[in-house]
């Protein structure tokens, strides 16, 4: 593990009656989501990584380049970030254009064909009508993506963005996510993304830091700690588990993939795919239910052998089982919730070898990896 | 018009001049002082913010009186003008702009001070992480946001100095073409009772102030307008 | 050449027309500069660039010789100014009477502690024995100026200004305090220590005490040099 | 219909270059919400409808007054609204308690018991260790809840919500919205309640109003337009069915419920129900899987015969059938999302009778009705 | 200070009282102005604005006299004083009020309007969904979130109105206990030269100014923290 290629940070203090108290390690190649609850202190951390926020206590190191630590404190414009945040701040006295290219190096549009390049930024986030407009002139939604924007045109080396997708329609949100997520890998650009969405973490992130009450609770891989039933994440409404699959062939004329993953191999839909590349998909706990026997005939194109490994009451009549892949339960994991009358009724325990349904389109989040 | 002597156009010029160049000085003196005050957090920048409204206390003659000492030859004015070989500072055009620059400041600092609190914290975090310098966030970010209070502390500086004459007749003297501006001119047509010259000097005055105040302000609300 | 003229306010008029007639006698420039006798010291003090004054009293032109920075016998009275008590209703002053009764509710005089033409309107108001009673109804202007002020814009009935104020008006009603019952106000000149190599200055001084001027200053109403005869120290 | 009993609304206007030409008719008894994609005039037609824009060409009635029309226009502080706006917008001079009160008649906390009073508000936002705070303060979550508390205190009798949720955590929303709902119901509290979060809106709204670039594409109930291929939300990636069900049995050993609806039957796990009830339930596009054969011995406690009505092929590769519960399909309508893969390898045609499974889970959405 | 004489006393108590009272006349008429020129959107707001500066051009004896011909008996004030019996309005403590209401108005209405500015339009708004009706809004908003811009205009209002002797030398006639004021007293001690006695009363003047100053600045940031 070279700390050349990790964000470290340690902050420590007091606001008023709130207690921040919060330290964690995430690699720098990779996107870092931080989740928890309202008024948990993602803002606070995000602040201080940026240096808006000066603690006595506070350390702060990305890519081995101390930040923050001891008496030495790295004033805020020197540090090589975007940020995005929670409410948009535009400058009220410039144009969306001037707010654009406030940070962009040498103030003017970028080099064609840069996927972070000027024109690439606004078409993407849908801004050319409104170029040159003033911004109390915009929508709410259109005030986010300016922000956005203006952040990932300043080139920042380690972009740092507060539910930047809040005030986001799906549709743009969907179109915004996977351009981020591309962003991250052809600039190898760090995140690190607030949200408490947990569908948008799932499409983006690869790593998590939870926070509870200005603590961190867990972090390291996504996956890890959606399927580890210790936690909160696994007994919430919307479980699920993001794995990591490869290609193993795809049938263009029916759009359909086999992804492999440890254990098994799912089907799913793909408007276009090359047989090797990787794959992100993500099961939602409520997406799997257990058959004793395969079912034949039915749209679910995915039935695996998996295994209960373990199994947890979650809320009154629900049960949240993990499951571990293949026949014999070795494979990755993921989570299955059902109800305690299914339960019994299949006589389900731990240990038993059994079928997980689950549809397919319910499976793939288009991520490019 | 015509029955007004020749010199009463020096004066005029000799006014304009001073208003425009102590307006000019204050926004210059006024502008760091006011951003110093608005950002520090030293308990006793009230302290100077109330220092700098002290000049306003003193009746124009008295505070004349110690400008008159302080530019003279036994004050630090002296020792300047003795640079270039003069006694005093007092009895010149320089004296009386720095008279004006002092009993104007107040009007200046304290309406760009509360514009610039007024932007908040958030448009200068902003420009920070876009990597702008803080020299940079000054001028690009908090000048142009808190503009409404330039314009007013321009508008008041200026109209302030177009017509004090107290000060500047303590410490200018009434020497035709250096020192005698338009309020003294008007003062000394009211001492001797000339009141048609003084309220026809008088209207001209707040013609031509009128006309640099209204189209200052109509600019500065222009301005603040970004493109449509 | 030119000199610098620190006039006092009071004689500004005059001053101007004696500067007039002293270029067509002699060619050169007197540049005047006009404030109020107490400023103009002060600022000769500090060392404005004035080479003569022409105070409106006594007092400051003695002692800026006795600091120093005037010329001892340089120093005379240039003007003599009189008293008048004036109104601007043609019927309300009836010489001394007019003070003795109740006719009015306000009266102006120049500030006593400031303006020789104040004092001397105190010196008048005490010999004719009615300071006291009419104390209350009495305003004070900064100078002769501001008297005149507060009585031409009808704020004051009546009070004590120069006659030189009056010149070219004959509007309203007044009367001449007899000269026995007040101090004459005299006004010296003196030329100040800067000005004695200065051609034009001591030209200025010599032409002051000329016919040219003396009848300038009647005209403006003020007796030329001290109408008694000279300084009384 | 008795116009007292509606919202009726038609602004026309030019916003520099956004022209608004929004008319819809909508009740009051039952919640509205606007639905479109950032930008298409959402906050502004709110706006208009709180009295806060005032076009020329203008008309609102709520409940037969007329606030707007012809040259008759209330002043917004006349209207008995409440409004939460898409930014928070609190006093900057008022502690958390001030800005609460600021509406509340009487300014005073309400009597107890009340389900909009002071402590219930409170307590349901989870502001009660908030209450002395300064706005600026709070985290970017907090503040909206208190906006929205502000806005529920004043005692409006119409309720505008400009996406108040978006920055809540999922926690805090599940809590919110079902408040929301419970007040709607034991207040007959009218809301029109703006949001881009089809799920918030499945668990909320009775009525829907779509709107894209400044038009109203469609407005009715919310079943209706969600089931109706014809409108852009079918084609949805996140399409989903809401139905009104009566609960027709309930287990409380395992707190399962039975819920009827036309044409067929849902089984679904609930906390606590009375026979009779009525409760909400809504079916995802994409939970629904078909069948040629009735499964056997799966945790998929939902089978239930359909019959194909149409199908309309959405996205590349996949299909979007709307299916008629009940073995004729004469019952109400869902929607089911099959790749086209699977279409063909069971050879569905429409007019075909067979079986969907539904995950029980994916059901309920925990709002009294 | 023993040296001063006892009627330097009265001269204190009557400018601390001129200048309470003018300030707080200048915030009565200076804050609908403000309010009036912050909101409207007649296109002559600036012509007004620009017209309120208009006083502080015309060299303080030329703004008295034309203030003495208004207060005396031909002009407004005499009618006014007539209603008492009075002839004029000059001479009275009444009249330098209104004559340093008019001079300091700029001072107060300026930063003020700026301040109304400032707050925008949202929380104005907010309050209106809030059924706030338009006296409340103003009360309960605009008015404490305003709160800088008064501090500004109060302090400016009163130090200048402390300081002011020109307009109050023309209009006031130097009366003991009713319009002799400090600035005033100070003149007449400058004027004889006596500048030890000037400078005690200034030092004092000034020593006051900035305690009143100092302690109302402080007292408005206390305020507008909001409690913890
Ligand atoms: N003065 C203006 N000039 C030009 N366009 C304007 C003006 N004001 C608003 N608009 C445009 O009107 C449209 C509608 O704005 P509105 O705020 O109602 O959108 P919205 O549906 O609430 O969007 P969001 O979900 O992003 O908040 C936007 O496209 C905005 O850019
Ligand atoms: N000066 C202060 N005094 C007391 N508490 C404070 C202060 N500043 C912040 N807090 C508290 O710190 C906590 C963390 O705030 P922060 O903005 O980091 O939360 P967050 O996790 O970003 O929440 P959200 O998702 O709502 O934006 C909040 O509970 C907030 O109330
Ligand atoms: O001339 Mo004087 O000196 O004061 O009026
Ligand atoms: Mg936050
Ligand atoms: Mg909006």
């Amino acid at each position: 593990m070279n700390p050349s290629s990790f964000i470290s940070v340690a902050f420590r203090g007091v606001f008023g009656g709130f207690v921040l108290d919060a330290a964690f390690t995430t690699p720098t190649h990779g996107v870092t989501a931080l989740f928890g609850p309202s008024g948990c202190g993602k803002t606070t951390v995000l602040r201080c990584i940026a240096g808006l926020q000066r603690l006595a206590d506070g350390y702060c190191a990305v890519n081995g380049d101390v930040w923050h630590g001891g008496r030495s404190f790295r004033p805020v414009h020197q540090r090589p970030i975007g940020y995005v945040f929670q409410e948009p701040g535009l400058f009220p006295h410039l144009t969306v254009t001037g707010n654009l290219l406030y940070g962009a190096p040498g103030r003017s549009p970028l080099r064609p064909g840069d996927p972070a390049g000027f024109d690439e930024v606004v078409a993407l986030l849908g801004l050319e009508k409104l170029l040159d407009r003033a911004p109390r002139k915009l929508s709410g939604g259109e005030r986010q993506r300016v922000a956005i924007g203006r952040a990932l045109l300043s080139r920042p080396q380690l972009l740092l963005m507060d539910e930047p997708l809040s005030a986001l329609d799906p549709q743009a949100r969907d179109e915004v996510l996977p351009f981020l997520r591309r962003l991250h890998d052809s600039l190898s650009l760090p995140f690190i993304y607030v949200s408490h969405d947990m569908r948008e973490i799932e499409q983006l992130a690869d790593h998590l830091v939870l926070m509870r009450a200005g603590r961190v609770l867990a972090a390291g891989p996504l996956g890890e700690l959606q399927g580890d039933p210790a936690l909160p994440l696994a007994s919430r409404r919307d479980a699920a588990v993001t794995l990591d699959a490869v290609v193993s062939a795809y049938d263009p004329a029916y759009g359909i993939a086999m992804l492999a993953v440890d254990g098994g191999c799912f089907t799913a839909p793909m408007r276009r795919s090359v047989v090797g590349g990787r794959r992100r998909i993500t099961v939602a706990a409520g997406d799997v239910s257990l058959a004793r026997e395969a079912p034949r005939a039915t749209t679910v194109l995915n039935t695996l052998p998996v295994r209960i490994l373990s199994a947890t009451p979650a809320a009154e009549h629900e049960i949240v089982a993990v499951l571990g892949l293949g026949p014999a339960g070795a494979g990755s994991r993921i989570l299955a919730r059902v109800t305690r009358l299914s339960w019994e009724n299949l006589r389900l325990a731990e240990g038993n070898e059994l079928y997980a349904q689950i549809k397919s389109v319910a499976l793939v989040r288009e991520c490019a990896k | 018009m015509n029955e007004l002597p020749p010199d009463v156009w020096i004066a005029v010029r000799l006014t304009v001049g001073l208003a425009a160049i102590t307006t000019l000085i204050l926004l210059l003196v006024g502008t760091p002082l006011a951003w110093w005050l608005a950002r520090t957090e030293a308990w006793w920048k009230e302290g100077v913010a109330a220092v700098v409204a002290m000049p306003l206390v003193l009746p124009p003659t008295v505070l004349g009186f110690y400008l008159l000492v302080a530019l003279g030859p036994d004050g630090p004015g002296g020792a300047i003008a003795a640079l270039w070989g003069g006694r005093t500072l007092a009895f010149t055009f320089g004296g009386l702009v720095i008279g004006s620059v002092i009993y104007s400041l107040p009007f200046v600092v304290q309406p760009i001070r509360n514009a610039f609190e007024a932007i908040g914290e958030r448009p200068l975090e902003v420009a920070a992480t876009l990597r702008a310098s803080p020299r940079r966030v000054f001028w690009t970010v908090a000048v142009p946001l808190a503009r409404p209070g330039f314009l007013t502390g321009a508008v008041l500086g200026f109209a302030h100095t177009v017509g004090e004459f107290g000060v500047v007749l303590m410490i200018g003297g009434n020497i035709p073409g250096s020192t005698r501006v338009l309020s003294v001119a008007i003062y000394d047509y009211v001492e001797t009772s000339q009141w048609r010259e003084a309220s026809i000097l008088a209207g001209g005055m707040v013609v031509f102030a009128f006309v640099v105040v209204f189209a200052v302000m109509l600019a500065g609300k222009r301005l603040m307008r970004v493109a449509e | 050449g030119q000199t610098n003229v620190a006039v006092a306010a009071n004689f500004t008029e005059a001053a101007k027309e004696i500067a007039t007639a002293f270029r067509a006698k002699t060619g050169h420039d007197a540049i005047l500069s006009f404030g109020s006798t107490g400023q103009l010291y002060t600022q000769i003090k500090q060392h404005a660039p004035f080479q003569i004054f022409l105070a409106a009293d006594e007092d400051r032109p003695k002692q800026l010789v006795d600091e120093g920075l005037g010329v001892a016998s340089s120093r005379f009275t240039y003007a003599t100014g009189r008293l008048v008590l004036w109104s601007k209703n043609p019927d309300l002053v009836r010489g001394a009477d007019t003070l003795r009764g109740n006719g009015f509710s306000r009266l102006a005089i120049a500030n006593p502690i400031a303006a020789p033409y104040g004092a001397a309107a105190v010196e008048a108001l005490r010999a004719l024995g009615v300071y006291d009673r009419l104390q209350p109804k009495i305003v004070r202007g900064a100078n002769v100026v501001q008297t005149f002020q507060f009585i031409d814009t009808g704020n004051a009935e009546l009070g004590f200004v120069a006659l030189s104020q009056l010149i070219g008006n004959n509007s309203g009603s007044r009367w001449q305090i007899p000269q026995n019952i007040y101090t004459p106000v005299r006004q010296d000149a003196v030329l100040i220590t800067t000005g004695v190599d200065n051609e034009a200055a001591t030209a200025f001084m010599d032409f002051l005490k000329g016919p040219g001027a003396r009848g300038i200053l009647e005209k403006y109403g003020y007796a030329a040099g001290a109408s008694d005869g000279g300084h009384d120290e």
